[in-house]
């Protein structure tokens, strides 16, 4: 009983020394009039690392230094947030739930970072956003997909310059009808999560609503990160769809590729992929010509040919050597966004620094000029942007040793996304009501 | 009977990498009674390498089969070397305590591997799908397979005929069955059970890291392939049974071919059949098919 | 039961809790969340003594933060007392069923087979669109008795709350670990058939075990739910319990306060790691690990002592 | 005076191996029953099949006229048989003390698992028990050395206290002086016969040293491929040609012969 006792002591006094030794490692910085503190937050280890994560990481690099020098075009081409240096902090996102809102904490209390931009996952966009709403810390989602955000509560300090994922296959069914005018039957194949799952609902929802007699014949869900498709593909191979939608990306989207190429399946049917842009590159002519491609947005390729957009594919490709994917666009989008709404409120003030609730204000229905395309803050209480969005088929060109995306179809935001207060999942059920397309 | 022809070729093709990546964590476990974590950082680093080769070469425009070749080699070479690091580095210091600390010093050098990774390759993904592309597929009915599937298999099955030669007619094999069967009785009769230690891990890392190469041209490589394949080839070894390497075959063709029915037949359980077989087979044996428990003498 | 140890576990609870008020809320979260854990260790420290190592502890671990949440999404709970009990019970039950199952297996099997439960269940749950599939689902903050505090005081209560359910388990499991069935865990690891010659029931000993264990991790995660605001099927899946057991090697076998300490530490180290080496903290805790086996082969909680064997004036073990 | 262990017809095979056979007796209380056969004639299996540690295939075992064949071996301790084993089986990282209190504990509880999860192990009454059979077998002195660095004697002296204590009405000592030097073989037997004496145990012991059994049994059974082939008191059964043939070796001499050619 004893020992046990003074063990506990001993214990006790020396985690706290432990404790105290973390704290003070990790030193609360004192505030700098002079800039504006910005937590990053994404994948850095793990298989989303590669795809979202780094090259977030990479677009949110850049552009930040070209912002602390002045250097983007206009109408950004003011020192970082109206005048003060942006300082960033960069996180990891990989770990559990309670180790992503343990670290956002930590960024929000003792790094005291001004806002936060970043999350891949929707699980963990959905985990911190309560937290950011508690500790009224002003955060930007950047790339994750799901429409529950902002649908399950009105928010406050969160936003989402980045449109969600249910554009993504309202436009995709769109496109694929709008050069199939005949298609009787399709399949999906999506990865058996969330994200997977809520795709493949949209695709079909709005599908019943755009061509009533088109059936579904397969609903493939492999499990995330399989790597091996063969008994999918010889499914899929027996069946007679027209088109293959799926909602894959990098990784796991490039192994189904190699493996259907291995077999012809592209051969069969049109494959629809939604996010195959951030894999094109690499993919190269293992993409079946006439593919049906998406960038999750006018993004890449897809990008309307802007200044903007010439500036931000050349800085990248000049640092990185590769030309940025969605993930960068995401990244850049959302760190504008919030330069837009910061400076929108600084002039209300006559450029002094806006409190963040100033902030928040201005953010809130903000319009600003993203890097592919304009974005509005329309739905989700003025928290939710909606943007134009691009689709294309795949040509692989020969000569160039390249692929190329041709038949390009922009749709108008409000002809992809619900009207502001209907919830993404009731709107296609309601039959899209409300849709602008012209 | 389409569907059964599906059922089977794809069972077969999924049974093949599973056996792969099995068979050299099953060899590892009979041996030393390792249940080896880090098994999958010798697949990813079997990938991983297997990309590299495959860049090296085929961007000298070298003749399309010998990468194939080259890739193995090279990821051979690289299982070789971490092999040899971690079983005289890391694993002989723990020799002798409790299986399930082992199992967690594996486990620590899988994550420190993990990094080791991004350290070397970086986080972005790799590919190696010329060999694959190379191989081309063949025609039957309303399937087509792919002809670097039925490689797969061939060569499973190969490494399970060589497994099976080399442990029964190779005096280095008929070593290993008795360091297998009976410990003791091995150290007695002058058996260095030091070096046919070192040996096993060192033929086990190279086996791991053969499976990524096998899998390399099917796959995109990217970060993380490795946590997956533990899991799976945990679950084939602990159906065919812990360090017996028919248990290995038979346990992946039991997985893959129900992992391959549910797809055809059932896609809603696809998610965890795996699992649910596993649960299923030591429910009923305890220690997987092929083993059993040797009862104590008292 | 007032002994000593008694006396000073509560000296250092109520230390803890009013350090609580000087600490800035991001560590007061932090210490939170490990304490939560700690509980799952203390589980495992109890399996672990008996020679069993699962790797599925986290399917008791998700269970009762899922019993938690679904309590507070559908049914409308919001006591933090009642979302607790729900949640151990929940787990317990889940253990109890399993455990007519696990407790007769041992070694590496045991720890397979575990592991192959919580991963149905992690199956499961991303196949189960209505609890939100991977992305989970969020969990509101819970109200104490009538009290709903917001904001820092949240952070607070819900420190204090997870001190409590911490003493009070480390109280139980103190006398448990002096009990007959606590004290036969090293007997059963040992020597199981002479346990059963002596005229008990290994099995039971150890499915009563496996309830405890499980019943603790429920807890864990039930505090962990309702700290963290949101549960995902991640709860479930292996490397939630590889993680768990981790700390448990960190922390060692011998004591109740290993496990809190362990978790600390741990927690420490991983928050650390994350500010400091971003792209390298899994190589971080991997040599952690690896150190803690290679120099510390019991854990954190030996140094205490060792540190009390170098004095002169205590009684030398008999024999070591 | 009524049989309170009796056995008949008891039977074992594995597959085709035929490990014990046609075995029917009856031990009155109180007596003490030395076990003697070359290793393989089925003394262990023997001691197993009352112990429940086997199934027997045929005949039955009755205690103190209760059927207890087939009973999982914890409910036959449960009932008053105790057994030791050939290879002392302790708890090699407890000390002496705290094996005893294991045992001690196990044996006072009430067989219910709530229970067993609120007494304390170091209860008074429990610690008080252990100190008076540790003096008893004389093995107080190594009380708390762990008993994976005991002298091997000290080892099975322990392993029988343990067995006692659950104060059995009968108890199975399976080899008591296997790997016990010749010289510390007696001391051995006298202390644990005293003790077991003074608790009016019944003793079955199974024993390779015709020296021992001659001197410690009131009766001797002689097991020979399986099955019994003589009963009696110890000059009766040693005596006989056929024992001496096929066990003791037909030299031995009573009472000072060679050890057992099978030690």
């Amino acid at each position: 009983m004893k020992n046990y006792a003074i063990r506990m002591l001993r214990s006790g006094a020396a985690a706290l020394a432990i404790a105290a030794f973390a704290g003070g490692a990790a030193p609360v910085q004192a505030q700098d009039a002079g800039s504006v503190k910005l937590g990053l937050v994404t994948f850095l280890s793990g298989p989303a690392a590669g795809p979202f994560g780094v090259p977030g990481r990479n677009g949110a690099e850049i552009l930040i230094e070209a912002l602390n020098a002045g250097k983007v075009p206009a109408p950004y081409n003011t020192v970082g947030l109206g005048g003060l240096k942006i300082e960033t902090k960069i996180i990891d996102e990989s770990g559990s739930a309670a180790n992503v809102v343990s670290e956002y904490r930590n960024l929000v209390q003792r790094d005291q970072v001004d806002a936060i931009v970043g999350y891949v996952s929707s699980g963990n966009c959905l985990a911190v956003t309560p937290v950011a709403e508690e500790l009224k810390a002003l955060t930007v989602l950047f790339d994750c997909g799901t429409p529950r955000i902002f649908e399950e509560k009105p928010r406050k300090y969160v936003f989402r310059v980045t449109p969600h994922a249910t554009q993504d296959n309202v436009a995709a069914a769109r496109y694929v009808l709008a050069k199939k005018k005949n298609v009787t039957l399709y399949s999906g194949i999506n990865q058996n999560y969330a994200w997977g799952q809520d795709s493949w609902r949209d695709f079909v929802g709005a599908m019943s609503v755009l061509a009533p007699k088109a059936k579904v014949d397969k609903e493939l869900f492999p499990k995330l990160f399989a790597g091996e498709y063969g008994a999918e593909i010889s499914t899929l191979l027996t069946s007679k769809s027209q088109v293959l939608h799926t909602s894959f990306y990098d990784g796991d989207l490039e192994s189904f590729i190699y493996q259907q190429a291995a077999r012809g399946l592209g051969k069969r049917m049109t494959i629809l992929a939604t996010t195959a842009e951030s894999s094109m590159k690499r993919l190269g002519n293992k993409i079946p010509d006439g593919s049906i491609i998406g960038a999750r947005g006018s993004n890449g390729p897809l990008a309307r040919d802007t200044e903007l957009n010439k500036w931000f594919v050349k800085v990248y490709t000049d640092r990185y050597g590769t030309a940025p994917t969605y993930p960068s666009y995401h990244m850049a989008q959302s760190i504008i966004g919030l330069k837009a709404a910061w400076e929108k409120a600084a002039k209300a003030k006559n450029d002094a620094k806006p409190t963040i609730d100033e902030v928040v204000a201005a953010f809130e229905n903000l319009q600003f000029e993203a890097f592919g395309s304009t974005i509005k803050l329309a739905i989700g209480h003025g928290h939710q942007g909606i943007a134009e969005i691009a689709y294309g088929t795949y040509k692989f060109n020969k000569q160039k040793n390249e692929g190329e995306i041709v038949d390009v179809v922009r749709f108008p935001a409000e002809c992809a996304n619900p009207p502001a207060d209907v919830n993404a999942e009731d709107w296609i059920k309601g039959g899209m009501k409300g849709a602008k397309c012209d | 009977m389409l569907t059964a022809f599906a059922i089977l070729t794809d069972g077969l093709a999924y049974a093949a990498y599973l056996f792969m990546v099995a068979v050299g964590l099953t060899l590892i476990f009979g041996v030393m009674k390792i249940l080896n974590v880090a098994h999958g950082s010798f697949y990813a680093f079997g990938a991983y390498g297997a990309a590299m080769a495959a860049g090296i070469y085929y961007d000298r425009g070298l003749p399309e089969a010998g990468g194939f070749l080259f890739m193995i080699l090279l990821a051979m070479a690289i299982g070789l070397v971490l092999g040899l690091i971690l079983e005289r580095g890391v694993l002989r210091f723990v020799y002798g305590r409790d299986e399930v600390i082992v199992v967690l010093v594996t486990y620590a050098v899988f994550l420190i591997l993990e990094d080791v990774i991004v350290f070397i390759w970086g986080p972005q993904s790799y590919a190696a799908y010329q060999p694959m592309v190379w191989a081309g597929n063949v025609e039957i009915g309303e399937l087509v397979l792919s002809n670097y599937d039925i490689l797969l298999v061939a060569i499973s099955a190969g490494l399970a005929l060589f497994a099976y030669w080399a442990l029964k007619f190779t005096r280095y094999g008929r070593l290993l069955t008795v360091v297998i069967f009976d410990r003791e009785t091995a150290a007695a009769f002058g058996i260095n059970v030091t070096v046919v230690y070192t040996v096993t891990f060192i033929i086990g890392a190279m086996l791991g890291a053969l499976g990524g190469a096998m899998m390399a041209p099917k796959i995109s490589i990217t970060l993380g392939i490795g946590v997956e394949v533990i899991v799976l080839a945990f679950a084939v070894v602990a159906v065919g049974g812990m360090g017996s390497i028919e248990g290995a075959l038979v346990g992946a063709l039991i997985v893959g071919i129900c992992r391959a029915a549910a797809v055809h037949l059932m896609p809603q359980i696809e998610l965890f059949v795996i699992y649910a077989v596993m649960a299923l087979v030591l429910v009923f044996r305890p220690y997987g098919l092929f083993t059993r428990a040797q009862p104590r003498k008292i | 039961m007032l002994s000593r140890a008694n006396l000073i576990g509560a000296v250092l609870f109520l230390a803890a809790g009013i350090i609580g008020f000087f600490l800035p809320p991001w560590l007061v979260s932090l210490l939170t969340i490990a304490f939560a854990n700690a509980l799952v260790v203390l589980g495992l420290i109890i399996l672990w003594r008996a020679g069993l190592v699962p790797f599925g502890q986290a399917l008791y671990y998700c269970s009762g933060a899922y019993t938690v949440a679904l309590l507070a999404r559908w049914a409308g709970v919001s006591d933090a007392f009642v979302l607790l009990i729900a949640g151990g019970l929940v787990a317990g039950i889940v253990a109890f069923l399993t455990g007519f199952l696990l407790a007769r297996y041992r070694e590496i099997f045991f720890a397979m087979l575990s592991l192959a439960m919580s991963m149905i269940l992690y199956g499961v749950l991303v196949k189960t669109e209505t609890l939100g599939s991977t992305d989970g689902f969020g969990v509101d903050p819970p109200h104490f008795l009538g009290y709903a505090p917001h904001g820092d005081a949240l952070g607070f209560a819900l420190y204090w709350f997870v001190l409590v359910v911490c003493a009070i388990s480390a109280l139980v499991i103190g006398v448990y670990f002096k009990s007959v069935a606590g004290a036969l865990a090293v007997p059963i690891r040992d020597n199981e058939i002479r346990v059963e010659f002596l005229g008990i029931s290994v099995t039971r000993l150890i499915h009563m075990k496996l309830v405890i264990a499980g019943t603790l991790a429920g807890v864990g995660g039930a505090l962990a739910a309702m700290t963290i605001g949101h549960v995902d099927p991640n709860m479930s899946y292996w490397t939630t319990s590889g993680g768990f057991v981790f700390v448990t090697i960190l922390a060692g076998a011998g004591s109740v306060a290993a496990a809190f300490v362990g978790s600390l530490v741990f927690e420490i180290v991983r928050s650390f790691a994350f500010a400091v080496l971003p792209g390298f903290w899994q190589m971080t805790l991997g040599i952690v690990l690896l150190l803690t086996i290679l120099f510390l082969p019991e854990g954190l909680g030996s140094l205490a002592t060792r540190f009390r064997r170098r004095k002169p004036d205590t009684k030398p073990v008999a024999t070591s | 005076m009524s049989a309170i262990l009796s056995v008949s017809g008891l039977e074992k095979t594995f597959g085709s191996v035929v490990a014990a056979r046609d075995i029917s007796l009856d031990i009155p209380a109180q007596q003490t029953v030395g076990v003697i056969g070359a290793n393989g004639a089925g003394k262990t299996t023997f001691v197993n099949m009352i112990t429940g540690h086997l199934t027997p295939t045929k005949g039955s075992i009755h205690f103190e006229g209760k059927d207890i064949t087939g009973l999982p071996s914890r409910d036959i301790t449960q009932m008053g048989i105790s057994r030791s084993f050939q290879v002392a089986q302790v708890f090699p990282s407890l000390s002496v003390f705290d094996n005893m209190c294991a045992a001690t504990a196990i044996a006072r509880g009430d067989g219910r698992f709530i229970s067993a999860a609120l007494r304390s192990v170091h209860a008074p009454e429990i610690a008080a028990d252990v100190n008076v059979a540790i003096e008893l077998f004389q093995i107080a002195a190594y009380r708390d050395t762990l008993a994976s660095t005991l002298p091997q004697g000290i080892r099975k002296l322990l392993d029988i206290a343990m067995a006692v204590a659950g104060a059995p009405r009968v108890l199975l000592l399976d080899e008591p002086t296997s790997g016990i030097s010749i010289e510390e073989k007696f001391q051995l037997m006298d202390v644990v016969m005293s003790a077991l004496k003074a608790r009016n145990i019944t003793v079955l012991f199974v024993e390779h040293d015709m020296e021992i059994v001659e001197r410690f049994a009131d009766r001797v059974l002689a097991f020979y491929d399986g099955t019994v082939i003589a009963d009696g008191t110890p000059g009766e059964t040693l005596g006989q040609a056929r024992v001496q043939e096929l066990i003791t070796g037909a030299k031995l001499k009573l009472p000072h012969g060679e050890a057992s050619p099978h030690a």
